[in-house]
């Protein structure tokens, strides 16, 4: 299932809506990629609170796109990762080190909306 | 979350292959794509909740199988995943079993490692699986192939 | 012994009262990790003042809680472990990595304020 | 904090295993439970500190046990912790004496190696309690169990 990715002002939002095949998020990530340096955009957010399951490819696919899209100069917010979920990817060693997080699409606009206050219009992104 | 009983055992000698045809009431979900990892973790999700285990041991049975099923994929595909039910002494529990005919595991303790991977992978599947079961046994033959079975004790 | 978790503004704070059976820390880790995403906390504070042996399950636990409170994208701060448990920790080789630590309550609160004042009301939490 | 002398022998041989029942004045505490690991390392420290060990000491003393009931209960439960008073040449000392009817450890060196765990754990546990106390031996045949037993001296 193709995830939908949608432009809400200088944000684009990819809002996962079922579990996902390695090729959906592949989708995703290359989808991403591209918009936001076509739309010029200043920050990503991906949705996963459809996610019931975050394995070790998904994981790994989530922290690929937070980076691609720094080097593409913007910020990435990974929200809605559901407490089973969060304790089952510790569990099993996954903690998106480097990747920001938010409790859901509010904490993560709102996290955008700092970042890039504080940075030009056309913005730019710092490794961490 | 977990109980704290906890068996593990590297099994590398002369037991019997077990074939999945064997084993005839149990569904046997053949592993050959992506699509089939959802199709077998979903699988997974439904008879742990039938089973009544909680939201979080249903999680942790879909990841476990998305874990097992993904290195079908990766390094023996083909491979089955076989999902059952065990009761015993009037313990339930859920259990599975990752088989393929593939290339097989040379070091097995080294496969366990943290960090240890053939693929440039994270190589926390195996170690990581074995964290979130309660019991955990994987058999290999080098040219032969790979069962990884686990199982997951309702509380 | 069931860990108390109060609720102060944005934070929830966990106080270790005694010393605690794995279980009880097993009960504290996923209560926080289900309030903080209920009570849409910033941070969290794990007081352990009281705890006077930290074994590896015990450092292991406070590690995971604290992967896992980010993941649901919130701030953890383990405050209050005393020297001779310091001491002790490191020789066995816990060395909480990745978790940020305080003196005490207040250090802890200050350290959350700072963070939290940075991001957003709803924040976001990102590995170090 | 800590006396430089120090001991260690690793023994895998034909000592005759311990039994329990052997050292009748000794309070010997059985392990079953994560609740016992909390009684253990309770009357180790109380233990410490009517000998005068140091705060310090005493903390080690109740991680050690913590660690060695830890590793029973995982392993090799049930199993007991003994701990005695030592006096010897004016010296005093605590004793403390992890044994276990479990499984046994095969390779008892790697087992002592940080990062070695069969449990997808740390690892750190037996490297770590070895570098805590004074005197440390492991004795273990594979089948018949494991008996770790540890000192620490007054300085
Ligand atoms: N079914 C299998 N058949 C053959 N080799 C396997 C199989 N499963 C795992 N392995 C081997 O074990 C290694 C470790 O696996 P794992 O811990 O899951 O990490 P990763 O998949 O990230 O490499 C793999 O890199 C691979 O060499
Ligand atoms: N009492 C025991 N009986 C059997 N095996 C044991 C026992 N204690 C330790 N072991 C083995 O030694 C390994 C290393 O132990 P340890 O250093 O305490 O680390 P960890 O418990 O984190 O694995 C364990 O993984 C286990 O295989």
């Amino acid at each position: 299932m193709e995830v939908p990715i949608l432009k809400q002002g200088p944000y684009l939002i990819g809002s996962v809506q079922s579990a996902l095949t390695d090729k959906d998020l592949l989708h995703l990530r290359d989808n991403l990629v591209e918009k936001v340096g076509r739309l010029r955009s200043r920050g990503v957010i991906v949705d996963v609170t459809a996610m019931d399951v975050m394995d070790s490819f998904a994981s790994r696919t989530l922290s690929d796109i937070a980076q691609m899209i720094r080097l593409r100069g913007a910020e990435t917010v990974i929200v809605g990762i559901q407490p089973e979920v969060a304790f089952t990817m510790v569990q099993l060693g996954l903690t998106l080190q480097g990747v920001t997080t938010a409790l859901d699409l509010e904490g993560g606009l709102t996290f955008l909306d700092q970042r890039t206050k504080k940075r030009g219009a056309d913005g730019a992104a710092r490794a961490r | 979350m977990k109980s704290p009983r906890r068996a593990f055992a590297e099994v590398a000698g002369s037991i019997e292959h077990r074939s999945p045809a064997a084993s005839k009431e149990e569904p046997t979900v053949p592993i050959q794509s992506d699509l089939d990892i959802l199709v077998a973790r979903q699988n997974g999700r439904a008879l742990a909740q039938q089973l009544g285990l909680s939201t979080g041991d249903q999680t942790v049975i879909a990841t476990v199988i998305s874990e097992l099923a993904r290195n079908i994929l990766l390094y023996a595909r083909p491979g089955w995943m076989i999902l059952e039910v065990l009761e015993t002494d009037g313990r339930k529990g859920l259990r599975v079993v990752a088989r393929d005919d593939g290339p097989g595991i040379a070091d097995i303790e080294r496969a366990m490692q943290v960090g240890y991977s053939t693929s440039g992978s994270l190589g926390l599947g195996l170690p990581g699986v074995r964290r979130l079961v309660d019991d955990f046994e994987i058999f290999s033959r080098v040219g032969e192939g790979t069962t990884v079975t686990i199982t997951k004790w309702k509380p």
